[in-house]
């Protein structure tokens, strides 16, 4: 019994070299072997982003207008935010919904997010111009203007596309003039990319547009009450969100593929805080019975 | 809110007359009460080690601009600096900000100055990491392995890198003090760190260590604006249990047509 | 031609330019005759100013119909005065640059320890900026290919990995952390572990069993774990950020009324 | 001589390769600082200021200032850099102090700023917080509601209160909490701090997991798998 507890009391301070090694394997082995996995449980503000957009498309009104998908991200959130993105746009290829492409907090979001509609463009006979369009990239100082402007003005706001064309030229924007023939935002983002779009578009027409984030799973927590406060119609969790918007959407993606590493790595994480634990109450007893004795 | 309503007016103008009201009178000498904020103490403790080991002490004012939020980390740096300097101790001081530059060593000279020991500041110990959040997380984790600080004090606005800085001080054996009014990175702060200041706290240090009166008042004119909005919270609840939702459209976007048509249904539907 | 401030062109435009860059030149020389007594006050002027223009555009009561509907008579200003903070920021860059081109050209031109890495780190800089802003200018695929080798090969994956270092961290801080020594280290525990298995299939499946209707629900794993944060997280949440947001406009008021005190504000000028 | 950097193919291969390596050679900082660490975190720190630069001058620089002014003929924007200038007072001892000037201009412009910012982010968060009705909550009545639902609303929005209170009472600086009702009600709050805490914690892993595997991702697949192995995509 002594030598079991003095073992797992060893296992309190395992090097983090092999913690990082275990970590490793946890991620890499699903990923170069398939496996395969159940489908996740779809959550209510996930259930609610989906249902929002579906509605949309249902209302003979507001399935004219246009959508801003806004995509923040850069390179470094790839897995999680990209994931969404190629959900969301899938999602609105499907319902025939025309939508804008748009970033401000980094040059590169507006270029990922442009690749991702151009690829599935194909896929759905999307034609640039007149179903999709790209706004460019704004700077992030000069966001809060340039959505202030848009909100009476919006092609007078953005000018031209990111290659150059005015907007006023592309079929697409022929209805498009002011706040409210916007029926959606959705921010793609790792960072705190929310509140220009709170605090000078959503609510700056004649009614509130319905605003969607999609998060990495680390910025989603704290934005919980604005589900609640109704300035957020709905959140797509990180790369677990993305999971249950492919199951919604019924397709296999990245959010499906990388589900197993997930899973694996959080079990990995829970056994070893587990062992941790049982270590330091192994301790505590083995010197309780020291000082007995 | 694009433009003041004219609850958001009212609202904001008594804020805002409480703590300055706060402020001046605690400046023309009124006494004030600070409760202890305990990770503070450890700032000395945490600098003797470092001087005691004989090896440097690491700060960060973070990823933000020259912002309110930075101007407090420099000013929390700079009263470890001047405890530092009295060891005639080194601090190194990476930066992400360009325009931070100037200001950090302009403030870390005069804190060396104040400790008696203007000689030992050396510009070199304030490097400048580019303008990129992972490639400063990428510099600071090399200094800290290359230099093997004995304490870190890390404050300011902080984003992913906080996590890398302080496990990489964490390998190095450092004792470590943060703060942050950046909620999602206390978590990692608390599992990383010796001592964390959570939340408004991170406004109450600079006020606790340096022991200005402006500063103190203000503290204590906040403590007042939130107990002002406590309240109203708590009557708001109160109200909207009965049916009247009046503080929660106070808080709303409309404006005075909301009242009058409130009071109208008040007053019978005159 | 019309106007002092219109749009000019050609010579016109160039004399123009360079006559304001001269009078700047002359108001910054002004400036700095400004005797010792009046420069603190010379600054609050300016910092109020600065503000001045934000909180009015705020307060000032707008239009409620015609063509000025929701906005005031500063409302127009606010893109070209956001414009002039963006670029006047952008200048700041070269402070940044100044520190680290000295710290470590210094290092190469002496031949300091370990000077190849400050070559390789000036190299860099180069190597990145010129294609990056030359690709502005001319589009031969050359440029674009190198430009692409520079971002896609060097900073990009750079910058991901960075990143993603962090997970290895958060294993090692979470098995370091996570211990119940205290009630507070316990709760914090309890809570993390229930979100961690909320989150992920396999956990999901552990309560899959349960009816996912009425009251059984409840005790679903991800229901608990978005319970926890809707109703615990949420409120812990809102209440740290309204005191924050209360500490942040008790400092900007200290700021732009210039009360504030500190390392930076207390140093004779 | 650099024709080989217009075929997009062989651009591909070169920075799949630089790009494995720089993400095997970062990740040896996990086992310990080393040359090649050294060698890549400096890399890293040129490429990143070079991009910075580059970003200053493309996306502000160039479109909001150099193209107005020198194309669209408006000369009044020379009068910014003399402005952009004062940042660099700071390298004349005897003129330092100017450059408080356009620090001053900035701290204003942060802090006239904040009014608005705080309206419209705190507002509707105080609006959100009293919208929670302690009688007859509308859950009651909602699709999907049975015979607990309007209790378990009513506790719901009873802890929530007792939360929103508690925590807000532990930030309260300017006096002692001695008297047990607020000391208990601070201990509660500081306990809810850290449920908060490990929420946050907990939903950070599952994000940092994504990151990672994103990177493995590239490595066996991008790399390994079409790039080394020469497997189809």
């Amino acid at each position: 019994m002594d030598n079991f507890l003095r073992l797992i009391v060893r296992a309190q301070r395992i090097d983090r070299r092999i913690l990082y090694l275990l970590l490793a394997l946890c991620i890499a082995v699903p990923i170069a072997v398939d496996v395969p996995q159940p489908r996740p449980v779809v959550m209510p503000e996930t259930q609610s982003l989906y249902n929002t957009i579906e509605s949309i498309a249902k209302d003979p009104v507001e399935s004219k207008k246009l959508a801003i998908v806004c995509t923040n991200y850069s390179g470094g959130t790839l897995a999680e935010n990209q994931t969404q993105n190629e959900a969301i746009v899938r999602h609105l290829m499907r319902l025939k919904l025309k939508f804008a492409v748009f970033a401000f907090a980094t040059p590169q979001g507006r270029e990922l997010g442009r690749a991702v509609a151009d690829k599935l463009a194909e896929e759905y006979k999307y034609v640039y111009g007149s179903d999709y369009v790209d706004l460019g990239f704004c700077p992030p100082d000069a966001i809060e203007v340039r959505l202030k402007a848009a909100v009476d003005d919006l092609p007078g706001a953005f000018e031209k596309d990111s290659a150059g064309a005015a907007l006023t030229s592309l079929p697409i924007m022929a209805q498009v003039k002011t706040v409210n023939d916007i029926n959606l935002i959705v921010e793609v983002t790792p960072s705190e990319t929310l509140p220009p779009w709170l605090q000078f578009f959503q609510r700056a027409g004649e009614k509130p547009i319905p605003t969607v984030y999609c998060p990495t799973a680390v910025m989603g927590p704290e934005k919980y009450p604005l589900l609640k406060s109704g300035q957020l119609q709905g959140m797509m969790l990180g790369l677990r969100g993305a999971s249950e918007y492919e199951t919604l959407l019924g397709v296999d993606g990245f959010g499906h593929r990388g589900g197993a590493s997930l899973s694996l790595s959080h079990l990995l994480i829970i056994l070893l805080i587990l062992l941790g634990n049982l270590g330091m109450f192994a301790e505590r007893r083995l010197r309780r019975q020291q000082g007995r004795a | 809110m694009k433009h003041a309503t004219w609850p958001a007016r009212i609202i904001l103008l008594v804020l805002s007359g409480i703590i300055l009201y706060a402020i001046l009178s605690a400046r023309r000498g009124k006494k004030l009460y600070l409760r202890r904020i305990p990770g503070l103490n450890a700032i000395e403790e945490a600098v003797g080690r470092a001087v005691e080991m004989g090896r440097p002490i690491l700060g960060s004012i973070g990823l933000g601009d020259v912002d309110v939020i930075t101007l407090q980390a420099l000013a929390i740096i700079s009263s470890v600096a001047t405890t530092a300097a009295r060891f005639a101790h080194r601090i190194v001081l990476p930066l992400r900000n360009a325009a931070q530059v100037p200001i950090a060593e302009e403030a870390l000279r005069a804190a060396y100055t104040a400790g008696g020991r203007p000689d030992v500041f050396n510009e070199q110990d304030l490097p400048f990491l580019s303008g990129e959040q992972f490639a400063y997380a990428a510099g600071v984790a090399g200094i800290i392995q290359r230099e093997r600080p004995a304490a870190t004090f890390l404050f300011g606005t902080f984003y992913a890198e906080a996590l890398i800085i302080a496990e990489n001080a964490n390998q190095v054996g450092a004792i470590q003090i943060a703060g942050t009014p950046s909620t999602t990175q206390v978590p990692f702060f608390i599992a990383a760190c010796d001592y964390v200041l959570i939340g408004d706290e991170y406004y109450a240090a600079t006020a606790y260590i340096t022991r200005q009166p402006t500063l103190l008042g203000s503290l204590i004119g906040q403590d007042i604006g939130k107990m002002l909005l406590l309240g109203m919270i708590i009557l708001g609840v109160v109200l909207v249990t009965f049916g009247s939702p009046f503080i929660a459209n106070i808080f709303g976007d409309k404006d005075l047509e909301t009242f009058a048509a409130y009071f109208r249904a008040a007053t019978g539907g005159k | 031609m019309g106007g002092f401030f219109v749009p000019k062109q050609g010579a016109e435009l160039w004399a123009y330019i360079i006559g304001a860059f001269v009078v700047g030149l002359g108001i910054l020389y002004a400036l700095s005759l400004t005797p010792k007594s009046l420069r603190k006050t010379l600054i609050a002027g300016i910092t109020f100013l600065g503000g001045l223009f934000f909180a009015l555009e705020f307060f000032w009561p707008v239009d409620t119909a015609g063509p000025m509907a929701g906005k005031n008579f500063l409302t127009a200003y606010i893109k070209p005065v956001s414009s002039v903070t963006t670029i006047l920021g952008a200048f700041a860059l070269g402070l940044g640059l100044y520190s680290m081109v000295s710290i470590h050209g210094r290092a190469v031109a002496k031949r300091r320890e370990n000077w190849g890495f400050s070559a390789v780190l000036l190299g860099a800089i180069l190597a990145m900026a010129i294609p990056a802003i030359w690709k502005e200018y001319d589009k031969s695929p050359q440029i674009a290919g190198f430009y692409r080798i520079m971002y896609d090969g060097g900073f990009n994956p750079l910058n991901a990995t960075m990143f993603s270092i962090v997970a290895f961290y958060i294993v090692s801080a979470a098995y370091r952390a996570f211990r119940i020594r205290t009630v507070e280290a316990g709760i914090l525990l309890m809570s993390a572990v229930i979100i961690m298995i909320g989150q992920v299939t396999l956990g999901q499946l552990l309560t899959a069993w349960i009816p996912n209707e009425n009251f059984s629900s409840n005790f679903r794993v991800e229901n608990l774990s978005n319970w926890i944060l809707t109703r615990v997280n949420s409120p812990a949440q809102l209440a740290i950020s309204l005191g924050i947001g209360v500490g942040t406009l008790a400092t900007a008021l200290r700021l732009w009324l210039s009360l504030e005190r500190g390392a930076f504000f207390d140093e004779e000028l | 001589m650099f024709d080989f950097l217009s075929n997009d193919a062989t651009v591909r291969v070169i920075y799949i390769w630089c790009a494995a390596l720089c993400t095997l050679g970062i990740y040896s900082i996990l086992y310990k600082e080393n040359k090649v660490y050294r060698f890549l975190e400096h890399l890293f720190l040129g490429l990143a200021t070079g991009y910075t630069i580059s970003q200053t001058w493309t996306t502000i620089l160039k479109p909001q200032w150099w193209e107005p002014m020198t194309n669209d003929g408006q000369w009044w924007w020379a009068l910014a850099l003399p402005a952009g200038l004062l940042f660099y007072m700071v390298f004349f001892p005897r003129h330092a102090w100017m450059s408080r000037l356009i620090f001053g201009f900035f701290f204003g412009a942060a802090a006239g700023r904040t009014f608005q910012a705080f309206a419209a982010t705190y507002f509707p968060l105080v609006k959100s917080a009293v919208n929670i009705p302690l009688m007859n909550p509308p859950e009651a009545s909602m699709p999907g509601a049975y015979w607990l639902t309007g209790t378990s609303a009513i506790l719901n929005n009873l802890l929530f209160l007792a939360i929103v209170i508690s925590v807000m009472v532990y930030f309260f600086f300017s006096f002692e909490q001695r008297h047990p009702a607020i000391r208990m009600t601070s201990r509660f709050g500081r306990y809810t701090l850290m449920f908060a805490f490990g929420a946050i914690f907990g939903s950070t892993i599952m994000a940092r997991m994504s990151l990672l595997i994103g990177r493995m991702f590239f490595l066996i697949h991008d790399w390994f798998q079409v790039t080394v192995l020469g497997m189809k995509g």
